[in-house]
């Protein structure tokens, strides 16, 4: 990612509302990692697993933060339990960062990314839970927006899947 | 010592601390000692721990009491070094550790029934707080402080099996009326909104 | 359907608990209509419309009724509105008797009922109802048995589509 | 007529009764009764009659107060005849009829205003009693003998379109949250339970 990109992103998630981020880092949105971290506006916590990356956001959000979770894709298939039986049957508004590894925009695709990518569209479906694919920085504030008003008005996960332009 | 003595003589001690449950026992056992607001039943495995922390980093000046079990500290032991790194000086992890799932028809021994020691995790991952406790006066000791001063604090209770809490009525409040409940008295006793969007 | 299955099928509807039931008459199921208004134990109530049919019975199960919406396959379709923002969007405990015309099963299939009875189960799903097929009158005590607890865990509308030996 | 006066003089006789708003007036009515248990959101249109007809059928000693408008009648125009058949003595219905759909951003008539008339529809549909009122003082006197009568009450009052429901303040529950309030204020009342099913 850009690093122009990287900060439109961070940007847009801060004018967004945003303000508490689980993550476990990844190579693909790493950029925004150090941003957030000289912006004080953001908490982070960074943990071992995207399992309990979402259970520490939800609970952050139930003390009333507005939270996302960053994350691999492959994050989702670790995460998906808790996913479930937290995020999902509380009814949790999370914004769910995903850097979309093994989709066909992924500009470092290989045949080690490639099946969990395939793979992620009917594990979110399996879900229910709502998904946007990004693939450029056009609109990027409003796509974000967009995002965090579906999540509080659902009460439910909503997931960002970066691809593109985002995995340069 | 076995859990629900222990929660008797927690739950007066209960104020304005923020609980959070893991599973069936501790959730039944909990929920019928202490009906507070101010009480998030989970009722699932691996969670408690760390929707706690989270509530703990985004309340700093709340306490925030987690009721954990063996077998659900064992399903996301990840917590540990995450929690300890993070550090929430208002939280107070208690881990009633009966050595076996007991949630399974036939009970089965959990790995803390072999060589497993929560405690020495603890402390490995970081967090220095921890102790172990085998009888109600020592854990009262270690509790009445982890309840009523600061810090992060993790407390292994050594419990015997109880099926105390299959003979209690169960609560029909179901997760998400928990949350509108916790939620609501969340943003009552901060002063602000949480749940956000209009209708 | 004959008259020993519908028997079965109205004593396993108050074996199950169910004591309200809307409805709009249909061929396939009918025989059950004068076994329900035989029997104290429900509250039948006739409808001109599987839309209010469905709100009727939402509103008594807001009040403690174990409601049931009694109707043909196509009553689906006319009630997908009130579904969606009524039943599903509150969230209120309903079981969908639905005779299940024009599927593989329906003993009096034609081309009047193929084509629409084709898109129920799709419809199901995409409107996310749970929903079991009843095709053997010797499973119908425990599948609605099985239905109302599951529209009681999931405080939703739930399913049980009637083909084969109930469409005779 | 303007509908805000009229609800406001509903408000003084509310006690026990369960009230289904449709989204004509939920908001301006959700505000003037906010610590009533018994109302419930649906936020939508074309349900709350029936919804309304299910609870009165359910509850046959509680009244039950449905509150519409022409729009939302229009779209279930089919619950007058099932109204009329079923005849329930304890459901009284409003319905605010400003001929037009207002909700929309630019307001456009509905069919009231090219000459329905809703009451001599709901006559003609088994509702014997219903009324059509143009003034405060006719609602009053109408909406007051509906409430306080056994049997089935119709009033259409023709209300002048008015946009201060979008000045309303609106509550952050929502229909979820809603619901549960509104179960546990039947469980309560009635003394029995609604919500089926153990933990």
């Amino acid at each position: 990612m850009e690093p122009e990109l990287a900060s439109k992103l961070v940007n847009g998630l801060k004018a967004a509302g945003i303000n508490f981020v689980t993550y476990l880092p990844e190579t693909r949105l790493s950029q925004i990692l150090p941003l957030m971290r000289q912006d004080e506006f953001f908490q982070l916590a960074p943990v071992a697993s995207e399992a309990e990356g979402v259970s520490i956001a939800a609970g952050a959000a139930l003390g009333g933060k507005q939270v996302a979770s960053y994350m691999e894709g492959t994050g989702v298939f670790v995460s998906t339990y808790n996913l479930l039986t937290i995020a999902e049957r509380f009814g949790i508004p999370m914004l769910l960062l995903v850097s979309y590894v093994g989709s066909a925009a992924d500009k470092r695709n290989s045949f080690l990314y490639v099946r969990r990518g395939t793979r992620m569209i009917p594990v979110l479906e399996a879900l229910g839970i709502e998904y946007q694919i990004v693939t450029d920085g056009e609109n990027l504030e409003t796509r974000i927006k967009d995002a965090v008003r579906m999540m509080h008005a659902l009460k439910l996960p909503v997931v960002l899947l970066f691809t593109g332009e985002f995995t340069v | 010592m076995i859990r629900y003595e222990c929660f008797e003589w927690m739950a007066p001690l209960i104020d304005d601390h923020l609980v959070v449950t893991s599973l069936s026992g501790q959730r039944v056992e909990w929920g019928h000692l202490s009906n507070r607001e101010g009480n998030l039943l989970l009722g699932s495995m691996g969670n408690a721990l760390a929707v706690g922390c989270g509530l703990a980093m985004a309340l700093p000046h709340r306490r925030v009491v987690v009721l954990e079990s063996d077998g659900s500290i064992l399903l996301s032991l990840f917590n540990l070094p995450t929690v300890a790194n993070l550090g929430p000086q208002n939280l107070s992890v208690f881990v009633f550790d009966n050595q076996i799932y007991s949630g399974t028809r036939i009970s089965e021994p959990t790995a803390t029934a072999g060589k497993t020691d929560l405690e020495i995790i603890a402390r490995g991952a970081g967090i220095e707080d921890a102790v172990t406790v085998r009888d109600l006066e020592t854990f009262k000791k270690a509790a009445l402080p982890a309840l009523t001063g600061s810090g992060l604090n993790f407390i292994v209770a050594k419990v015997e099996e109880s099926r105390g809490h299959r003979k209690i009525q169960r609560t029909n409040m179901d997760l998400l009326e928990n949350k509108y409940r916790f939620v609501r008295y969340i943003e009552k006793t901060e002063g602000k909104p949480i749940f956000l969007g209009r209708g | 359907m004959e008259k020993d299955v519908a028997q079965k099928t109205a004593a396993a509807l108050k074996g199950a608990g169910i004591d309200f039931v809307t409805y709009l008459p249909e061929t396939r199921l009918s025989r059950i209509l004068p076994l329900l208004e035989a029997d104290s134990a429900f509250k039948l109530v006739p409808t001109s419309s599987e839309a209010e049919a469905v709100t009727i019975a939402s509103g008594a199960a807001l009040v403690g009724k174990q409601p049931a919406v009694y109707m043909e396959g196509t009553g689906l379709f006319v009630c997908s509105y009130n579904l969606l923002t009524v039943s599903i969007r509150v969230g209120t405990p309903i079981l969908l008797l639905i005779s299940y015309v024009g599927s593989m099963a329906d003993q009096k299939n034609s081309f009047r009922f193929a084509p629409t009875g084709l898109r129920t189960e799709q419809q199901l799903r995409a409107l996310n109802i749970e929903y079991q097929i009843a095709e053997d009158p010797a499973q119908v005590e425990t599948q609605l048995q099985n239905a109302t607890r599951m529209m009681h865990a999931l405080k939703q509308p739930v399913a049980l589509l009637f083909t084969g030996a109930f469409t005779l | 007529m303007n509908r805000s006066a009229c609800l406001e003089s509903l408000v003084p006789h509310i006690t026990d009764q369960l009230v289904v708003p449709s989204v004509s007036g939920q908001w301006i009515w959700g505000h003037l009764t906010k610590e009533h248990d018994g109302n419930l959101l649906l936020g939508s249109m074309g349900n709350a009659l029936g919804v309304g007809l299910g609870m009165a059928l359910g509850l046959p000693h509680r009244k039950v107060i449905v509150i519409e408008s022409d729009g939302s009648v229009l779209l279930s125009l089919f619950n007058l005849p099932t109204l009329g058949a079923l005849k329930p003595d304890n459901l009284v219905v409003f319905v605010f009829d400003n001929e037009k759909y207002s909700g929309s951003r630019i307001s456009r008539p509905s069919a009231t205003a090219a000459g329905t008339d809703l009451a001599a529809v709901a006559r003609d549909c088994g509702i014997s009693h219903a009324v059509e009122v143009r003034d405060l003082d006719s609602f009053k006197r109408e909406s007051q003998g509906a409430l306080s009568r056994q049997g089935l009450g119709f009033v259409v009052a023709k209300v002048e379109e008015t946009l201060e429901h979008r000045q309303a303040e609106r509550s952050t529950a929502d229909l979820t949250e809603n619901k549960y309030r509104f179960v546990r204020y039947i469980e309560r009342t009635e003394g029995k339970a609604v919500f089926r099913g153990r933990g």
